[in-house]
């Protein structure tokens, strides 16, 4: 009998400026992490709107990450101070109705930080792994 | 009973009327039953006089209808306010969603409004509530009749009053309180010490009885838009009916969080629910992480302040952190 | 929907080696819209690039996907192949499948799996791209600089070297600013009137510089190369084309006793004044607080000596209005108030002075010509105590003085204190400091001579108190190094005072929607990239406004801020970056939300009359975007409730569309 | 007509539920609610449920079809099933007479066939009411709360259940039961009659009983279409669809369809003409104020359908909307209002 090892889909919302040149990096550098991410990219972290999160989640996501600059390194100055307090707040709500706190994330990560982008994508989804299929955010309207 | 009478109410009023200040007031009307009381829009001293009615069911909060009526009249429009409703009233001054200047707003104090649904809850067949020694005195069909201390009539909203100061007026008719010391967030600490688990099966409970009237979106002073999200087919959030449970989550998710910063805890959309969903648990949980985050914050209590979700510092609290219950910053 | 082609890219082996090529061709080909699908062995060399142009020819392409490298690599190579076949540049996605695919997997079978996601997110996005077209706004080829202190005139001068005209706004009656009351400067000790006041000179005859000095910034509109400024001219009571600058009339105006800020009030000036003998313009200005003419109607005598006719008592304030491309903030620092220093007992002796009184005290045209003298007394300090980080450096609690580092005050104290010992060999001098902190070109070799060949006492600790005594200051302190209480009976102590934004500068931010920190220093575009950039389009910082800094940092930071506005003006039209915000007026509430998060003030409301659809109308405020200051970070997007704020290039539904493709 | 003591609901509830499911009154936090019945729920004894009995012909959300799309390739799935039978326990005499207002509306060419279906699968178990509250107002439109319609009529007295079939799919049902349940004398005849008394007594005690549908009714469009008082009644509402909702007779329903991503869900659901996008077409929404949105729904329920059904209301009285609105606007004020104060 075949046994598939379950995958987690992750959506992973990269700033242009630091994090997705942070994903470039690892790119350059051949520092893998699990293909079960998927990055999109938005100009600043500020651009994610959390109905752009919820929706990952109806359609079957497992996990959703946020990078961004360093506070105080946004390319817009001010873009992921304010994504700082949407996502402490978003996130601290859903964490309130029940749905599992590991399935979220804000990381920050710098065009420089190659490495720190792969460790942290790598850790995300064996973390997300851990928990299992999204149940609790889901939409069965989107299930196969 | 109210400190305020309804002969106060109605002689300022008529004043205003005839020295020509106002050309229309925002007022409850009077229904079929003491409790049925509908906000209405009076255009003469007359009209108030044979309509009005002031009792302990006039909880509605007008601050909403401003932006329309402003718009309609040269002069000003006359509204009475709660403490709770100056706070509404004061954040949508700060959202320019009418001008300050097309109002004459009447502070009056509120020993708090009942709400007919906890009569209902006890008794069948409510047919008038008035004020009595010691309390109400209610007629009801089959329970025969009740006198029942006020407090018992009290929603939520009211048992856990934030504020009796008023802090909008043009002038305040009797006397104004302070801002209270309420134990409004004693229920959303609770629910935090429950497990994740019990917390799902707690909202899933809750939200699964939702039946989409936008009643709470519809009766929020806070949500003005011109035209809401979960209307608007171009958001890709739009849906008339919660047909999973997951749009009952995302409906009350963003609903909470489009007001995070904005929402005054005035109660209105717990009041108007016809499920009882206990829907200001939600704002109330923005508000506390808000406060506990950032530091304490009071929308509507100034006009142009600047709400925590619009603002930073560098050393705010990280997303990973708060979920922890923002131990760092309590 | 759009007729889309898809291009995907082997890159060599760099992607064909991870993902089947092929297969995420012949998958993309199935996707909704696309009518086109091929691969290619470099999609960005000539041949490839041939192939994408023949392929918008050929199948009528309205939007390409090409799935590459990484779009921080190419984007702009395939906007401008798209461009050259005439499709909209903005019709063009790029499906990242090297740095963030074949790169990071190793097996061909999930590479190529992903490969084919990413590239149906750039479908399903490019499916909803519109064509865009970058604004162009013209470019007033004139900078307005705000402050005339030596940033202020180095900025001024090199950008009117290079031809373009500025305006220097100065309120007070000269140029010239804090320099011009230094004696020396550190660490060359060469005399500051000597090498500012030919700049001084410089700047008031160049032919492209206009100063307006006794005049203040009161509002600006407008934004990048478009910017409207209303600058108030006070009235000087003194016309400025007429006035010879002789003074005369400040030799015989009868009203001796006004405290001459010029000396920080050590010394007095007449009612009309020159503040100083190198003044530019050199021109006489009535203080309308002390003239007794303008008080009470009654003197007139520098009306009556003036030969020149220049003194008009009747004079009002001016507003005029002129029009910039660029602007310059170089409004420059203050020393903090030493009032809430009790401790050193500042208002309570003379003998207790601030650094840049001391500059005054030696300075040969200051109070005493140049002469040590205690204030209180006229006679010679043989025992001075400097006491560095006066308000520098504090704990974040108190509410005293500035956390920061005020940076020059080490090595202006390193100079006092050599000077005086260089001068006055007989004087004991001793410097209490935290650290000295001497990071700069001869700076450290500057204080150890201070140390090392003049002899002055540097003791590691903080002065606790100073206490008049008699004629003397008591001074108690700590010597860390030692480990003992030291008391100094002392002629003369220094306060090294931190410094602080000038108080011009909040207001003026709020005028220019410049950011400032918590400190009121304004904030640069980015700390290491854009230093001399503020976050708003069009405005550029000099000098100390935008931190603490010494004269040659300065001078160097003028002269970057003059580059980067002369790159400005040389351009006739800006080409914005399409990719902005924009409010669906029927939509927007006008609640103001998006304009508090815009770090570039791009948003500003106007009122519009609507026609509703209940078929009346009404006047509704609404948001509007400046295109040409708009960057696209997308903050307004996501504050605004309603999503009447989208982001072009970054739509809500192009998002979406992308978040779907990829969950599917 | 047969009986069975109070004592032993639980018996005759899982002797019905042994057949098909059985929906009944339960209580929740939210009030009454028509919940499956297994062993231990209990029958409310709240007079009525807060939302309607109409979900179980016409549920708030229903998916018509599917459509699956691989590429460019889409297949249409027919997702109908047939319903399986189901007994409806407890329907007051309003919400019975709701299911004819749709009934009309549904089973009219061309026929629904969704709606059909579960129609055809439903046995209604209705309830005589002995407590109707202050905001009942059935009688206003010929309904009798002591002698409902139905399959299986059923009154409740202190002791004993009495039910009485009335359709032969409700024969059939109690002939079922027939075990279980005991027939009746004459002097259950008499229990009935008193019971039916009683509540004949309170509902014409109730404080609307006086209240009058007769100026209303078919072709009165012209009396009351542009009658002033329709700014007065409009003017607070919130265009939420609270009452719509709760509304056992309000029929009207959108179909949207649902990008699962891998294809289209098409689903119909409940609409309220309160909203300002109901019936929006290229054009427009044609009723572009609240004014004439709340004036759409009480047209509709006391002039437009009558007008359409050989002068049947479509307001059943049930009272729903009284208590639910947010801000206390409901057809009683609206009949009162109308056409000044006649009514009163």
């Amino acid at each position: 009998m075949q046994v598939t090892e379950y995958k987690p889909l992750i959506v992973a919302f990269c700033c242009n400026w630091c994090s997705y040149a942070g994903a470039d990096l690892a790119g350059n550098n051949r520092l893998s992490y699990p293909a079960d991410v998927k990055i999109i990219r938005v100009p600043c972290s500020c651009r994610v709107n959390p109905m752009f999160i919820l929706r990952a989640f109806q359609r079957g996501a497992d996990g959703v990450i946020l990078c961004g600059c360093h506070p105080g390194d946004c390319h817009y100055t001010t873009g992921n101070y304010y994504t700082r307090r949407r996502m402490a707040l978003l996130f601290s709500m859903l964490d309130y109705l029940g749905i599992e706190r590991e399935r979220t994330r804000v990381e920050w990560v710098s065009a420089a930080e190659g490495a720190k982008f792969a460790a942290t994508m790598n850790d995300f989804v064996a973390q997300v792994a851990a928990l299992g299929e999204n149940k609790r955010l889901e939409d069965l309207r989107c299930k196969k | 009973m109210q400190e305020i009478t309804r002969e106060a109410l109605l002689s300022r009023a008529a004043e205003l009327f005839r020295d020509g200040t106002v050309d229309r007031a925002l007022g409850w009307r009077a229904g079929e039953f003491d409790y049925d009381v509908t906000p209405g829009v009076f255009t003469s001293a007359e009209e108030l006089e044979n309509g009005f009615v002031w009792n302990d069911f006039c909880g509605a909060n007008f601050s909403k209808y401003l932006i329309r009526e402003t718009g309609l009249t040269e002069k000003k429009v006359l509204v009475f306010l709660k403490p709770c409703d100056t706070y509404s009233f004061n954040q949508l001054l700060t959202e320019h969603r009418f001008a300050r200047d097309k109002v004459y707003a009447v502070g009056v104090p509120c020993a708090g409004m009942a709400d007919v649904k906890l009569l209902r809850d006890r008794f069948d067949g409510v047919t008038s509530v008035e004020g009595a020694e010691g309390g109400v005195l209610v007629h009801t069909l089959y329970d025969g009749d009740v006198t029942l201390p006020q407090a018992e009539l009290l929603p939520d909203r009211c048992r856990n009053c934030k504020s009796k100061k008023h802090v909008a007026y043009d002038e305040l008719l009797g006397s104004d309180g302070e801002v209270l010391d309420s134990h409004r967030f004693d229920e959303v600490e609770q629910l935090e010490r429950m497990t994740p688990d019990e917390r799902f099966a707690f909202w899933q409970n809750e939200l699964s009885r939702c039946i989409r009237c936008n009643a709470c979106r519809d009766v929020c002073p806070a949500c003005t838009c011109e035209k809401c999200v979960f209307d608007n087919p171009a958001s890709g959030a739009a849906n008339k009916a919660p047909s999973s449970s997951f749009e009952e989550q995302m409906f009350h998710i963003i609903r909470a969080f489009h007001v995070a910063g904005r929402c005054t805890d005035c109660g209105e959309c717990s009041r108007v629910c016809p499920q009882h969903i206990p829907l200001h648990l939600l704002n109330r949980k923005f508000i506390r992480d808000i406060d506990r985050f950032y530091g304490e914050y009071q929308a509507g209590a100034e006009v142009g302040s600047r709400a925590p979700i619009v603002d930073y510092t560098e050393g705010d609290i990280e997303p990973g952190e708060a979920v922890e219950g923002g131990a760092r910053h309590a | 929907m759009q007729r889309i082609g898809v291009f995907v890219c082997h890159c060599g082996t760099n992607i064909a080696g991870t993902v089947d090529v092929k297969a995420v061709a012949a998958a993309l080909k199935n996707e909704p819209g696309v009518v086109f699908s091929t691969d290619y062995q470099y999609m960005c060399s000539q041949a490839g690039q041939d192939m994408i142009k023949e392929a918008i020819a050929e199948h009528h392409l309205g939007g390409i996907v090409i799935c590459s490298c990484s779009p921080r690599m190419h984007e702009a190579t395939f906007r401008k192949t798209a461009a050259a076949a005439g499709l909209n540049p903005y019709m063009v996605e790029i499906a990242n499948i090297r740095e963030q695919c074949s790169w990071v997997h190793k097996d061909m079978a999930v590479g190529t799996e992903k490969a084919i996601i990413l590239g149906k997110a750039a479908v399903a996005k490019v499916n909803l791209n519109t064509p865009l077209t970058p604004g162009q706004s013209p470019v007033t080829k004139r900078a307005l600089v705000i402050g005339g202190g030596i940033a202020g005139i180095q900025t001024a001068l090199d950008i009117a070297e290079a031809g373009f005209p500025v305006d220097i706004v100065e309120t007070k009656p000269t140029i010239g600013g804090k320099m011009a009351q230094l004696d020396k400067t550190f660490p060359t000790l060469d005399c500051a009137a000597c090498i500012l006041t030919p700049k001084m000179v410089d700047a008031g005859q160049h032919e492209n510089i206009r100063i307006f000095s006794y005049s203040e910034v009161t509002a600006v509109k407008g934004f990048v190369g478009n910017f409207d400024v209303t600058i108030k001219r006070k009235a000087r009571y003194v016309k400025e084309d007429v006035c010879t600058g002789c003074g005369l009339c400040t030799e015989k105006c009868p009203q001796k006793k006004v405290p001459n800020e010029f000396n920080l009030g050590m010394d007095n000036r007449r009612a009309i004044y020159i503040p100083f003998a190198q003044a530019v313009p050199k021109v006489a200005t009535i203080d309308p607080d002390y003239c007794m003419m303008l008080k009470s109607g009654k003197c007139g005598v520098c009306s009556k000596v003036c030969t020149a006719g220049a003194i008009d008592y009747k004079a009002k304030d001016e507003y005029i209005e002129e029009k910039y491309g660029a602007i310059v903030v170089a409004t420059g620092f203050n020393p903090i108030s030493m009032e809430k220093f009790d401790e050193y007992a500042y208002s309570q002796s003379k003998d207790v002075i601030t650094s840049l009184e001391f500059e005054r005290l030696t300075n040969a045209a200051g109070p005493t010509q140049g002469k040590l003298l205690r204030p209180s007394d006229g006679e010679h300090p043989h025992t001075i105590v400097f006491v560095q980080c006066v308000g520098s450096r504090c704990e974040a609690c108190s509410e005293k003085g500035k956390e920061y580092c005020s940076k020059i005050c080490c090595m202006y104290t390193a100079k006092h204190a050599m000077l005086t010992r260089d001068k006055y060999p007989d004087t004991d001098v001793y410097v209490f400091y935290i650290d000295v902190r001497t990071p700069g070109k001869n700076f450290d070799e500057f204080y150890r001579r201070a140390v090392e060949e003049y002899g002055v006492h540097y003791i590691k600790g903080m002065v606790g108190k100073v206490s008049p005594e008699g004629k003397k200051l008591h001074v108690q302190a700590s010597d860390l190094l030692a480990g003992k209480q030291l008391h100094i009976d002392a002629d003369l102590v220094v306060l090294a005072a931190a410094i602080e934004p000038d108080r011009s500068a909040r207001p003026l931010a709020t005028m220019l929607t410049a950011s400032m920190d918590t400190n009121d220093f304004f904030t640069e575009a980015h700390p290491k990239l854009r230093p001399v950039e503020s976050p708003t389009a069009g405005v550029f910082l000099s000098g100390a406004c935008q931190g603490p800094k010494d004269i040659p940092e300065t001078v160097s930071q003028a002269g970057a801020a003059a580059a980067k506005v002369i790159g400005l003006l040389c351009k006739d039209h800006l080409t914005g970056n399409p990719c902005v915000a924009h409010a669906d007026e029927m939509m927007c509430n006008g609640c103001s939300t998006c304009e508090r998060v815009c770090p570039y003030g791009a948003i500003t409301y106007v009122e519009k009359e609507f026609r509703m659809p209940d078929r009346t109308t009404k006047l509704r405020r609404v948001a509007s975007v400046n295109e040409a200051v708009c960057q696209g970070c997308g903050a307004c997007t996501v504050a605004c409730m309603s999503g009447a704020m989208d982001l072009r290039g970054f739509m809500n539904r192009q998002i979406q569309a992308e978040v779907d493709a990829i969950c599917k | 007509m047969r009986k069975i003591a109070v004592s032993r609901m639980e018996e005759l509830f899982a002797a019905i539920a042994a057949g098909q499911s059985l929906y009944l009154p339960v209580d929740t936090k939210a009030g009454a609610k028509f919940e499956q019945w297994e062993s231990g729920k209990q029958l409310s004894s709240a007079l009525n449920t807060v939302r309607s009995a109409k979900d179980f012909f016409f549920p708030q959300t229903e998916n018509l079809m599917d459509f699956r799309m691989e590429g460019k390739k889409i297949e249409i799935i027919d997702t109908r099933r047939e319903s399986e039978d189901f007994v409806l326990f407890g329907v007051r005499a309003c919400d019975v007479r709701s299911f004819t207002v749709l009934d009309r509306v549904f089973l009219a060419e061309p026929v629904d066939t969704y709606y059909k279906n579960r129609r055809e699968h439903g046995l209604i178990m209705s309830m005589s009411c002995t407590r109707p509250a202050e905001t009942c107002f059935c009688g206003t439109f010929g309904i009798d709360a002591a002698e409902p319609e139905g399959d299986v009529v059923c009154h409740m007295t202190a002791d004993t259940l009495y039910l009485d079939a009335k359709t032969e799919k409700g024969s059939a049902l109690l002939e079922s039961l027939s075990a279980l349940t005991e027939a009746c004398g004459g002097e259950d005849e008499t229990a009935v009659e008193r019971h039916k008394e009683l509540s004949h007594e309170r509902l014409s005690g109730l404080p609307l009983a006086e209240l009058s549908a007769d100026r209303f009714g078919a072709d009165k469009t012209d009396a009351f279409f542009n009658d002033p008082a329709w700014k007065t009644l409009s003017e607070a509402c919130l265009g939420c669809g609270t009452c719509t909702f709760v509304c056992p007779t309000c029929q009207c329903y959108d179909i949207q369809d649902f990008d699962t991503g891998h294809g289209v869900k098409r689903f119909r659901c409940w609409d309220s003409c309160m909203y300002s996008d109901f019936t929006k077409m290229s054009a427009g929404q044609p009723r572009l104020t609240q004014l004439e949105r709340f004036r759409q729904r009480f047209m509709h329920k006391l002039v437009y359908y009558p007008t359409n059904n050989d002068g049947l209301f479509s307001c059943v009285g049930c009272g729903r909307c009284l208590s639910k609105c947010p801000i206390q606007m409901n057809i009683v004020k609206v009949m009162k209002q109308l056409g000044g104060k006649q009514n009163d």
